[in-house]
């Protein structure tokens, strides 16, 4: 079953707001997937960085439903390899901001077990929370 | 009393849209010695130009005024015109009323209106002034200078060779045939690349016409077209040509190696070498610096065992100077140093390599003794070096896609076992036959993969690389093992380019190679008189397209000297005999040295000076002077331009250079970009002609602020005028600081002719600046006035 | 380039072998040899001859190409090189 | 006095040195709890070249990542606050012209350097800022945010190499990078693609540097709270090529990156169990052990994977 797209005005404010909470031009991007093969975490994604931003230059949402930017551990290496200068964390970072902001945490803090929040050291938690919590 | 004609011309509708051209026609028609004002659908169609000619005659008109585009486009046309009807093309003036106001003000016919008036005011207040004036001839000769010795260098040499014409060729290398010699075969053809130069090289040597100066480097060009003084310093080979037989004995007992350029290092060659089996000119060379010594002589064995006696140590650097008329420029490229991108471990994983490198190692299979085991699953890694910002390039190399299709094939057709994948990002197959080479490649079964590798890794026991990338085709990870990893690197400009480019000052575009006169109609000149581009030096191109152009530059070369003569605009200095009082500050200011003191007067050599127009301000008395740029013109126009202003209106000059300022203006009105109103833009060969006198006095007429714009230095035809005019603009400063007006109202901007919005936000911050200043203030602009020349001068020059 | 790689025939590459030999007692250690030596094959030993100098000791014998500069500005006619293996072979017969 | 500075005079350190150049630095939060070996090396080996690492009075939390987004201003209020503690000290006269602040931990080092580039590129943002922070004084933009490899660097290797009192002979160590030493680009400490500045202090201390191509893959970071297994694969991946390249032991920087590599090694083997446990250290461990400090100062009772086996039996521990 494949999906029809039908392009509105609603994908052109999607991509803008991207565009603007992320600072990047995100339609310079020319899918070449350097930032997918330099990717700790793509392993663990349900679509990839380039698909990402695939999805965000046409300005599709249902990028939001997508794993792939909770699974970025915000560790820059697609950035400093971007073949067009794109800081893709940052795009990233927009999309996880977009829900947050919206009061829609990732994780429950409380639903990690006690003796693993005795192990985790407080750089851990304190950047878990910062980046998966509102 | 002159008899001046207007012709206001629509531009089929480009003008007549915005301007209301009727109403520019009548706005001249009432002034004195204006005899008839017309408009025109078409100025420069045949009627147009017929138009011009029978009222010529008719009315027996003087001056000719035509508002139109800009002259940079129709100039010539029209300065034809008035030759066909029997007057000096020099007393044309053309009001640019589509470039800088009809296209830029599109939207606002009214104010367009209007200042295509003052255009048209300012046009006619200065063809008044014009002289009757001649063109200028130079006589010119039949000698080319052709730098590098590639096949762009080659074909062009060849060209004028063939055409009676004397070239001498320089090369840096022991022999001549550059890149192309390294290559295996040629895409999309694949004849086998020596075997086509080989024979181009050859007619070199043997073509009487050409003169061949390999292993020399340019150490000086200095002078002008029809006059460049060269200064070539060739390296000792120790080796006679004519004695050498190309035995090749003094290699066996050589004892010094050394990597082997030709092979890109892959292979070693010794201190005395043949630079290539099939090197032009024939002979064994000895490389000094790989040599156990020479001074003293440390070995000597190549001497001893040279039966026809063809090595003499006794050779030393010899300098060959030599004047030519024309000069190409055809250095060409350098690879991309892969070791930068260091991802790709080049240099530090054996088995990754370069595609020159592959390309020596697919001549070696061939012939039947492979420099190494290849392998069986190679991976072509393209765009390395290119279109990636991390290495600082951004621009495409244009030849990599098909030099890797080309090379795949090869490898697979030698082997069908192998597997052989090309990682692309856009596969790019522009060219003559280049789809269906491509298509070729993938019907031999080589797999192209989209998908920039992010990283290779190697094992440190098999030394296998394994290679990751996204197909992002099909969004997977691919993540696999190969033999050989080729890295298609990318065209950087070669090393040599940047003295070259210092020596003629050639402008360079932002990828770093050099820059042609017009990106469409001028694309192999430069905006050096008589020096042109040819290959590489002036963006990565494939060996059809650098033949090609090689081929374009010397026919541009043949065009301007097979006349022995050329015309040019009789645009330079003269002097006042009347006013001159001999004080001779002008002699040491002209940076061309064309002016002399005779008999206690200031003399101009015409044919040295080029008419930029600096010595002017130097001149105490007012004494030297341009033609057709005129003190008197100067001021008229300036006045022009001033005379409709109300008191509300702001009103900024921008003096324009002709070689950048004023095409840029013409750009950015192509371009639709519109600017303020308040701007009048006026031609000028350089800056350095507007004196701080001119500037000043502006500001007394009632202008609200300057700018000077002019060609950023390395692409600017006057060396010295960048700092002639600072120190201008600085003058006039003091002088308007000293009365209290505000220091801020002249500004100067260097521009290269792609800066279109640079120059927008400079003539409109210009206008703001204006506005938040307010009029300058009657006192302070008497006390201007007043002793203009004490002020500029110091008052103490006496005569 | 900022890559130099090692040449895939450097081994496979022929360059002529040579041998140093030193007459130690009749050297005056003026140091020529170990000087102009393009290939740095000679150091000054430490032991004194009879005379009292230092004579030359051969530190890298694999290095000497027998191109034979020693021999030619050695002031005393002690040091010279022949190609390797030839002394031995005159020695046998 | 202190006990440490008791500790001191014991320590291979010529009197003349004693009071080093004072130099503030950053220890945020996890130095003062899961990673205080890190803190108390790195302050004796400071002090034994001659540098006084004074604590930050009154410091807070950097906030440990950066944030992003271009209209997140109120995160970098926290890094550039403790920026703001350094100028304070120099107008206070507690140190002199100095400007430079030191972290020890990558994530504080990253954090609190990106804060001062931001607001030195957006004056607008800085001025927010500042007027944010009306308690404080303004933030100057003087402090120059270095990490501690950074200023042994400006050191000087071979004067490390001189104070070297028992080289780690035979020790084959890997450095590990891990992300924001080297990323991004303007807030790098060496080459983002091809860092030299461990292997370069390693070898100073006498080691054998083992190079680990993935020294600067992330060990997944933040993500150990949420995904373990994929860290546990990260780290898998990471330790498993320091072996086969070579390596006895890894070291690194980061107590996050410490906890991943080091703490994680227990899910590794719950999945792969033929997985041998590989000593996790921080680089100022060895260098303690190098400048011959006493263990109690090295520290290798507290590391997860005990590294004593390791260092017995290249004879460089009892």
């Amino acid at each position: 079953m494949i999906p029809k797209i039908v392009l509105t005005s609603d994908h052109v404010d999607f991509l803008k707001k991207v565009s603007e909470l992320s600072g990047q031009i995100v339609t310079k991007c020319d899918q070449c997937g350097t930032c997918s093969a330099s990717c700790p975490m793509v392993d663990g994604m349900d679509i990839t960085p380039s698909q990402m931003m695939r999805l965000v230059q046409l300005g599709r949402r249902e990028v939001l439903e997508s794993k792939a930017m909770w699974v970025c551990a915000s560790c820059f290496a697609c950035t400093v390899r971007c073949p067009r200068g794109s800081d893709l964390s940052k795009v990233a970072e927009a999309l996880r901001q977009i829900l947050l902001r919206q009061a829609i945490d990732h994780i429950d803090i409380k639903s990690i077990p006690e003796d693993e929040i005795e192990r985790l050291p407080q750089i851990a938690l304190v950047s878990g929370c910062r980046k998966f919590t509102g | 009393m002159k008899r001046t004609g207007v012709y206001v011309c629509h531009c089929g509708g480009n003008i007549s849209e915005v301007v209301d051209v009727k109403r520019v026609a009548e706005s001249v028609g009432g002034q004195p010695d204006v005899v008839l004002a017309k408009t025109h659908e078409h100025m420069c169609s045949e009627t147009g130009q017929n138009l011009v000619i029978h009222d010529i005659k008719e009315h027996r008109l003087d001056r000719v005024v035509i508002a139109a585009c800009s002259p940079q486009f129709q100039g010539p046309t029209f300065k034809a015109t008035l030759e066909k009807a029997g007057l000096s093309p020099y007393v044309l003036e053309m009001a640019n009323i589509r470039e800088q106001c009809a296209w830029p003000h599109f939207g606002f016919p009214e104010e367009a209106t209007k200042k295509a008036m003052s255009l048209v005011g300012m046009a006619v207040a200065k063809v008044r002034l014009d002289e009757f004036l001649k063109k200028m001839t130079f006589p010119i000769g039949r000698r080319v200078l052709v730098i590098g010795g590639g096949i762009a260098g080659i074909q062009a040499s060849l060209d004028l060779g063939d055409a009676g014409f004397n070239v001498y060729l320089v090369e840096k290398d022991p022999s001549i045939g550059g890149k192309m010699m390294q290559l295996s075969r040629t895409f999309p053809t694949e004849d086998c690349a020596a075997c086509i130069l080989s024979p181009k090289m050859a007619d070199v040597a043997a073509n009487r016409n050409i003169h061949m100066l390999t292993y020399s480097e340019i150490e000086n060009i200095e002078g002008y077209l029809g006059h460049y003084e060269v200064t070539v310093k060739k390296k000792p080979t120790y080796v006679d040509p004519d004695k050498c037989t190309c035995c090749g004995d003094c290699v066996g007992v050589c004892p010094a190696v050394v990597p082997n350029e030709l092979e890109e290092g892959l292979l070693s060659r010794k201190a005395i070498y043949l630079p290539s089996p099939i090197a032009v000119p024939h002979a064994y060379v000895l490389d000094a610096e790989a040599c156990l010594g020479l001074l003293p002589i440390a070995c000597g064995k190549c001497k001893e065992v040279c039966d026809p006696g063809a090595v003499d140590f006794s050779m030393r650097p010899e300098l060959v100077r030599f004047t030519v008329d024309t000069i190409i420029v055809a250095t060409g490229y350098d690879i991309f140093d892969a070791g930068q991108k260091k991802v790709y471990g080049f240099g530090k994983y054996e088995n990754v390599v370069t595609a020159l490198d592959m390309e020596r190692m697919v001549v070696h299979s061939a012939e039947g003794n492979p420099m190494r085991p290849m392998g069986k699953r190679i991976a072509f890694i393209q765009c390395v070096g290119s279109r990636d910002e991390q290495v600082g390039n951004e621009a495409c190399s244009r030849i990599c896609c098909m030099y890797a299709t080309k090379l795949s094939q090869l490898l697979k057709r030698s082997d069908p076992s192998r597997d052989i994948y090309v990682f692309y990002t856009d596969l790019r197959a522009y060219g003559k036959g280049f789809e269906e080479y491509y298509k070729r490649a993938q019907g031999d079964g080589v797999k192209f993969i989209r998908g920039r590798p992010a990283e290779l890794v190697e094992d440190p026991k098999t030394k296998k690389i394994t290679l990751r990338a996204e197909d992002t085709l099909s969004r997977n990870i691919i993540e696999s093992e190969f033999d050989l990893v080729v890295l298609s690197v990318g065209l950087r400009p070669n090393e040599g380019t940047d003295i070259i480019a210092k020596l003629l000052r050639l402008g360079k575009s932002p990828d770093g190679f050099l820059q042609e006169a017009h990106p469409k109609f001028r694309p192999v000149d430069t905006l050096t008189d008589g020096v042109f581009l040819a290959g590489t030096v002036q963006g990565p191109k494939d060996i059809p397209d650098t033949v090609a152009q090689a081929s374009a530059a010397s026919s541009r070369a043949i065009r301007l000297m097979n006349r022995g003569e050329y015309d040019v605009d009789p645009v330079t200095a003269f002097v006042h005999v009347e006013s001159c009082d001999g004080c001779g500050l002008c002699v040491d200011r002209c940076p061309s040295q064309a002016i002399s003191l005779v008999a206690n007067v200031a003399v101009i050599n015409e044919a040295l000076c080029k008419g930029c127009g600096s010595c002017i301000a130097h001149c105490p008395k007012d004494a030297l002077d341009l033609h057709c740029y005129t003190n008197d013109q100067m001021l008229a126009q300036v006045q022009a331009a001033l005379t409709d202003k109300k008191d509300t209106d702001v009103r900024t000059l921008i003096f324009a250079d002709d070689m950048t300022g004023y095409r840029l203006a013409d750009n950015v009105g192509t371009a639709k970009m519109s600017y303020s109103f308040d701007s009048r833009i006026i031609r000028v060969p350089s800056c350095s002609r507007v004196t701080p006198k001119l500037m000043l006095q502006a500001f007394v007429f009632g202008a609200d602020g300057i700018i000077l714009c002019e060609s950023e230095k390395n692409s600017n035809p006057y060396p010295h005028s960048v700092p002639t005019i600072m120190s201008h603009v600085s003058k006039a400063k003091d002088i308007l600081g000293q009365v209290d007006i505000e220091q801020d109202r002249i500004h100067f901007v260097q521009f290269v002719t792609v800066m279109l919005a640079g120059f927008v936000n400079n003539i409109n911050r210009l206008s703001e600046i204006a506005r938040s200043l307010g009029p300058i203030p009657a006192g302070p602009l008497r006390r201007l006035s007043q002793d203009m020349d004490k002020k500029l001068f110091g008052g103490d020059h006496d005569s | 380039m900022s890559v130099v790689r090692t040449p895939y025939d450097l081994r496979k590459i022929k360059i002529p072998k040579g041998e140093v030999h030193i007459i130690k007692e009749r050297c005056k250690g003026c140091g020529f040899c170990i000087e102009y030596c393009p290939n740095d094959v000679l150091i000054r030993s430490d032991e004194f001859n009879a005379k009292g100098y230092h004579p030359p000791i051969i530190a890298k014998p694999e290095r000497c190409v027998n191109c034979g500069l020693c021999q030619l500005i050695c002031p005393e006619f002690v040091i010279w090189s022949t190609p390797k293996g030839e002394m031995e072979a005159f020695i046998r017969n | 006095m202190s006990p440490e500075q008791e500790k001191g005079k014991t320590d291979p350190v010529d009197d003349n040195q004693a009071k080093g150049t004072m130099i503030p630095y950053f220890p945020g939060c996890t130095l003062k709890t899961k990673a205080k070996i890190f803190e108390t090396s790195a302050l004796r080996v400071a002090r034994c070249l001659g540098i006084d690492l004074i604590e930050l009075p009154r410091w807070n939390c950097c906030g440990t990542v950066t944030s992003l987004t271009s209209d997140d201003l109120i995160h970098h209020v926290a890094p550039i606050r403790d920026l703001v503690r350094v100028e304070d000290m120099n107008t206070m006269g507690e140190i002199y012209q100095e400007y430079r602040l030191v972290a020890l931990c990558s994530m504080c080092f990253h954090v609190l350097k990106r804060a001062h580039l931001r607001v030195m590129q957006n004056p607008g943002e800085l001025e927010k800022i500042n007027n944010l922070m009306y308690l404080e004084n303004d933030y100057q933009g003087k402090v120059s945010v270095l990490h501690f490899l950074e200023l042994l660097r400006d050191i000087g290797f071979p004067k490390i190499q001189k104070t070297v009192e028992r080289p780690l002979a035979g020790l084959k160590v890997s450095p590990y990078y891990g992300c924001l030493l080297l990323r991004p680009k303007e807030a790098a400490i060496d080459d983002p693609e091809d860092p030299v500045i461990l292997s370069h202090l390693l070898e100073a201390l006498g080691a054998e540097v083992i190079n680990n191509p993935f020294k600067t893959r992330c060990c997944g970071s933040y993500q150990t709270v949420c995904d373990k297994a994929a860290v546990a694969e990260l780290t898998f991946d990471i330790l498993s090529r320091a072996r086969t390249e070579g390596a006895d032991c890894v070291t690194t920087s980061c107590p996050l990156c410490m906890f991943n590599l080091a703490d994680r090694q227990k899910e590794v083997m719950e999945k792969h169990p033929e997985f041998a446990p590989m000593p996790v250290l921080y680089f100022t461990q060895l260098m303690a052990l190098a400048f011959g400090l006493d263990e109690s100062v090295c520290g290798f009772d507290q590391n997860v994977v005990d590294p004593r086996p390791l260092l017995r039996e290249k004879g460089l521990s009892t």
